[in-house]
């Protein structure tokens, strides 16, 4: 991958996803790093572009800047006597030295392997024209069982947030007013 | 002189109102010079709608650059022609792609402009009032006039405010109206971006905005923004489950997820999708102005409540941004409206004739219309309501319809009658099914127009009193 | 979902579009519900009350322009009967149907702002208003023509009226009166098939007859709730005992029936002044009165029926021309003193609409 | 001093993409290892599993091992299957932070440890 737009596009989007990412960690609000953490989002959504897989593009925008991101902002609201600060636990430096380490692992290999990978022109012939058939003829075909499985999955998670943040109504009390939410 | 009652205008302004001139006299006094140069340039306008019909006519238009009615030809015989040049492909791409992003940001822009010169001088008309009009002719110039002095006005910013999160939402809250303008076509060859994805593109381009609203509200560090942020975030990320289900029923029915075969779909067979999926159209309209706060579901900057909403803090131009991309957004979801529902540059075959591009602006220009109009009309609902009638209505209902244009669409695909009997037969028993359905589900949720309309009972004399007499005549 | 979380404290008010002028809410919220409400007034506090024991009969009447200013008339009526009746004082019958006229007239326009306003608070974005401002205008016109001014019409005197109508009051009265049926119609058929008003009003800030009556409330606010109480049937002040009308009374006590009450009550005001330009005689409208008036000592209360409810002047008189205490009951304020128990437990839409639907006016409330 | 390479002789492989993931699957580790506040601890999660979804869609671009014609966007499903479970893993995780919000009143994971002893 040589054209001069994905190279530029990578070094960017990766550049930005990257110290995006770092401020996550750094910043020292929560809505602060919230917001990076979108950045983030996005700039992988830009870098999966550069990889020609527009529709998990539009979908990680969908799903992690639209709903994941909202869901959190959610869980900020709902938490409103919580603390806002980023700050750090005790167990700081175990988490940076296995971020490191791990970090420096994949680097490791993904430098010093050789990777079986298409180059050049052989690359270029294999751009993918358009992916959204392909994935839907792989979801409803090969991996269809993962598939259903994975709308059951998400239908339990709808079931068990409902369960776990539905508020019961007391004993002896009225129950609550119709609400907002 | 004095037998005749005396009839004069009680106030000033009745008395300006008065003597105003009429749209004939008006006309009429305009200098010569001007009169001379509008009708040369009525003159050549005509003229040249005829030559240009001659060419249409005569055939000699098809697939040439010159060809009016799709300008995206015009780009792509550019990008040709550069390239035959030897000009850099990167350049060229450059070049191109500058092209289509100044034309859709002068539309923008320019809608920007006029728009709320448009939305105020049709308001005023439902409000039986004059509206703007003292700044250049008609007003025209009031919407820079306010520009101008949005942006000449202090900008304040609230004490204990977060300040990094505070410059963001007005800028933040203008990208997703820009960007979901790119995969709009406005012709068969002239859509910025010409993506498989489009639907979802537009979806997940939509949900960008609830962030930006949220961040508003938190970082004003006021109780009625975060208030309105709450409702908007709660009401968008609602209403986002309608919305993507009325998409799901077109996408479904036409087969395609690319904006441009969406709109090619409907020209091939002569038919909009609002007629064969009537209630996916309703419930994309109704979601659509909860999602950009629109009356009848203005509730996120419900001014008689909660003043501004997310945006109260905001004074000079960012809250100009905000009151700009509220417009932005009514265009923008006008022409999705259009594209989806309304048959996008297509009108039975007149897009022959007529730029599909003015087709396009003519169907966004009358969904605008039916929001202001709206907004003249209607007063807001409450949250549980909107909340209500998303979760309990326009979801499960939404669910069902697009469930039955699946199956209706799988028998499009497979039957060799006649596409003509075959929608029309689809339409008429979505209509039947959405009346069926609307009426079983509104009476399961307990609605019934029954109990509408009780008017007071009138009391006269005898009766007066205090407790026992009402409970008197509660009891007739 | 209820969460345990710091109050969540709103003030709606002083400046707000909804308070209907310099009024204060001071609301804890959760979520959208309300937990707590408190009413602060006083932002419009003009010491009237202590004003007027330094002025004569007459010259505290400008003040009740001031107090009730979107019912400059029937707060003028008020305090020029009060006084009447404390002295003895008889107006001429021409002034008593003159007087009527314009009372029923104030009510229309002061019934088109309550109305348009509680619409515009229910979010319809000032259209109904801006309708209902019409037939208003039309009204403020008449006023305008009579006695010069519009708002603040200074026009009841003790023992009469200041001027005569000119001669083209009456065609443009008529003319009025001709188009407020179709008016009304028209409003009605506006408003009540829009399934998002009776979503909005019905229901909505129920006020049951007995709330109603412990809480001394009068006018529309009490008529909604379904008791049939009116001052003009009840104690006939002026000649009200001459015309046929009748009284409008809900059946809910919800927003929505004080709404109704009060679009019926204008086509029972169109009613009323129909009668009375048929019937009004010929004559002077003012007797002559000494100028500075000196009552025997004494204490009246008086009270005739505005458009908010019982407006009600407590006179004080030690023989002197001005009052030794005047005391103004003021609708409006005992008519609100029920929010806090309609607003705690509902929305803060609710509990705006409500606010709307008592129709307060804090230069009334304030004084 | 090395001599910067033209724009046009660089050249972007599959290693390019998996240092970025493991960067941002590091960074995504200490997030979710070092932060106190539960809601943080997601968000390292969604950084890690974004990591993961980079990886997928880089090896499913420039690996060879597919034959032509073969499924070589098995990694797009994956990422599919990656992003529903991120999904309904964010809302049971938020859902539980609310939880705990509600009986304790923070959402601060060193305060939350009635089950440490």
């Amino acid at each position: 991958m040589d054209s001069t737009g994905i190279v530029i596009g990578f070094w960017v989007l990766s550049g930005l996803s990257v110290v995006s990412a770092l401020l996550v960690l750094l910043a020292r609000n929560l809505l602060h790093s919230l917001v990076f953490l979108v950045v983030t989002f996005l700039s992988m959504a830009g870098l999966f572009i550069t990889l020609s897989a527009d529709f998990i593009a539009v979908a990680q925008i969908l799903i992690y800047a639209g709903s994941i991101s909202v869901l959190m902002v959610f869980a900020v609201m709902l938490t409103p006597l919580a603390s806002r600060d980023n700050g750090n636990s005790i167990y700081l430096l175990p988490g940076l030295l296995g971020g490191l380490g791990i970090a420096a692992l994949v680097g490791f290999v993904a430098v010093d392997t050789d990777w079986d990978e298409r180059t050049g022109e052989g690359l270029a012939a294999t751009d993918f024209p358009g992916t959204v058939n392909a994935i839907g003829d792989l979801l409803l075909g090969r991996y269809v069982l993962a598939f259903e499985i994975a709308s059951v999955l998400l239908l339990f998670a709808l079931l068990g947030a409902i369960v776990l943040v539905h508020d019961r109504p007391r004993s002896g009390t009225a129950a609550s007013e119709g609400g907002d939410d | 002189m004095s037998e005749q009652p005396m009839r004069r205008p009680a106030t000033p302004m009745l008395q300006q109102i008065e003597d105003r001139p009429g749209v004939r006299e008006m006309l009429l006094g305009v200098p010569v010079p001007f009169k001379v140069f509008g009708a040369v340039f009525g003159l050549v306008g005509a003229l040249v709608m005829a030559f240009i019909g001659y060419l249409v006519v005569d055939g000699r238009l098809e697939g040439e650059w010159y060809d009016v009615r799709d300008l995206g030809l015009a780009v792509q015989s550019l990008r040709e022609w550069l390239t035959d040049q030897g000009v850099d492909h990167r350049i060229t791409w450059i070049i191109t792609g500058s092209i289509g992003g100044i034309g859709i940001m002068s539309v923008l822009g320019g809608w920007l402009l006029i728009g709320s010169w448009v939305e105020r001088r049709v308001l005023a008309k439902f409000q039986i009032r004059m509206g703007p009009n003292r700044t250049g002719p008609f007003g025209l110039l009031q919407p820079i006039a306010d520009a101008v002095k949005l942006m000449s006005k202090e900008i304040v910013i609230p004490f204990g405010a977060d300040r990094f999160l505070y410059y963001i939402p007005p800028v933040l809250i203008f990208v997703p109206a820009m960007l979901g303008w790119a995969p709009i076509p406005w012709a068969p060859n002239m859509n910025y971006l010409d993506i498989d994805v489009g639907v979802l593109y537009v979806i997940a381009i939509s949900s960008i905005g609830v962030l930006a609203v949220f961040l508003a509200g938190w970082s004003s560090n006021n109780h009625y923004s975060l208030l309105g942020a709450m409702r908007t975030v709660a009401m968008m990320v609602s209403y986002e489950i309608p919305i993507s289900l009325a998409l799901l029923s077109v996408v479904l029915l036409t087969g395609s997820m690319n904006l441009g075969e969406i709109v090619a779909w409907q020209g091939h067979y002569h038919v909009w999708v609002i007629f064969l999926i009537p209630f996916a159209a309703f419930a994309f309209l109704f979601a659509s102005t909860a999602e950009i706060n629109r009356t009848p579901n203005d509730i996120g900057e419900a001014e008689s409540e909660i003043v501004a909403g997310f945006y109260t803090e905001y004074s000079g131009m960012k809250a100009g941004l905000f009151m700009g991309v509220e417009l932005g957004h009514a265009i923008l979801v006008g022409a999705v409206m259009s594209t989806f529902f309304l048959g996008g540059y297509t009108f039975f075959g007149l897009e022959e004739w007529v730029p599909g591009y003015l087709i396009l602006a003519t169907k966004i220009g009358a969904v605008y219309f039916l929001f202001v109009w709206l907004r003249g009309t209607l007063p807001r609902f409450r949250l549980d309501q909107l909340m209500g009638f998303a979760w309990k209505f326009l979801i499960p209902l939404g669910i069902i319809q697009a469930f039955i244009v699946a199956i209706e669409a799988s028998v499009f695909a497979r039957s060799d009658a006649p596409a003509l009997i075959t929608l029309g037969a689809f339409g008429v028993v979505n209509l039947a099914i959405t009346v069926v359905l609307v009426r079983f589900w509104a009476d399961r949720l307990g609605y019934s127009p029954a109990q509408h309309r009780t008017v007071p009972t009138l009391v006269s004399d005898g009766t007066l009193g205090g407790l026992k007499a009402a409970q008197k005549i509660r009891a007739t | 979902m209820t969460t345990s979380a710091e109050p969540f404290v709103l003030n709606i008010g002083p400046q707000h579009p909804s308070t209907h002028g310099v009024f204060r809410l001071r609301v804890v919220m959760d979520g959208e519900i309300i937990r707590d409400l408190d009413m602060i007034v006083g932002y419009l506090h003009r010491s009237m009350e202590k004003l007027a024991e330094e002025r004569t009969y007459t010259q505290n009447i400008p003040f009740t322009d001031r107090a009730d200013y979107l019912a400059a008339m029937t707060g003028n009526l008020g305090l020029a009967i009060a006084v009447e009746r404390m002295t003895g004082v008889e107006a001429p019958d021409r002034a008593e149907y003159l007087r009527v006229i314009f009372a029923e007239l104030q009510r229309i326009a002061s019934h088109a702002m309550a109305n348009g306003t509680l619409i515009s608070d229910a979010g319809a974005w000032q259209t109904p208003l801006l309708y209902m401002f019409r037939e208003r205008e039309k009204i403020l016109d008449l006023f305008e023509m009579t006695c010069g001014a519009r708002l603040t019409t200074n026009y009841m005197r003790i023992g009469g009226v200041s001027f005569e109508p000119p001669a083209e009051f009456w065609p443009a009265l008529q003319e009025l009166m001709d188009e407020m049926p179709e008016r009304t119609d028209e409003y009605a058929s506006l408003l009540l098939d829009n399934e998002i008003f009776l979503a909005r009003t019905r229901n909505v800030g129920i006020i049951t007859p007995e709330d109603a009556i412990n809480g001394s409330l009068s006018g529309p606010a009490l008529r909604g709730s379904g008791v049939p109480w009116d001052l003009r049937k009840a104690e006939p002040y002026c000649v009200y005992d001459r015309f046929d009308f009748d009284v409008p009374v809900g059946t809910v006590g919800d927003v929505y029936d004080r709404f109704m009450v009060r679009m019926e009550e204008v086509k029972q005001s169109v009613r009323i002044i129909k009668q009375a330009v048929e019937q009004i005689p010929p004559g002077p409208h003012k007797n002559d009165i000494p100028l500075a008036l000196r009552p025997e000592p004494g204490e009246i209360y008086s009270r005739v029926e505005s458009p908010r409810g019982e407006i009600g002047f407590y006179l004080v008189s030690d023989g002197t021309p001005a009052p030794y205490r005047f005391h103004l009951r003021s609708p409006a304020l005992i008519n609100l003193t029920l929010l806090r128990e309609l607003g705690v437990g509902s929305s803060l839409p609710d509990a705006v609409v409500t606010l709307g639907s008592i129709d307060i006016v804090l230069g009334e409330i304030d004084r | 001093m090395p001599e910067i390479p033209a724009i046009d002789e660089l050249t972007v492989t599959l290693a390019h993409y998996l240092v970025v993931s493991g960067l941002v699957f590091g960074i995504g580790i200490v997030v979710a290892l070092a932060k106190r506040n539960a809601i943080a601890v997601l968000m390292g999660v969604e950084l890690m599993l974004n990591a993961v979804n980079l990886t997928l869609l880089a090896f499913s671009r420039f690996s060879s091992a597919f034959a032509e014609g073969d499924e070589p966007l098995s990694g797009h499903a994956f990422v599919v299957f990656v992003l529903t479970v991120a999904a309904a893993e964010a809302a049971i995780a938020l859902a539980l932070a609310v939880l705990v919000y509600r009986r304790q009143e923070t959402v601060d994971l060193d305060r939350v440890n009635l089950l440490r002893w």
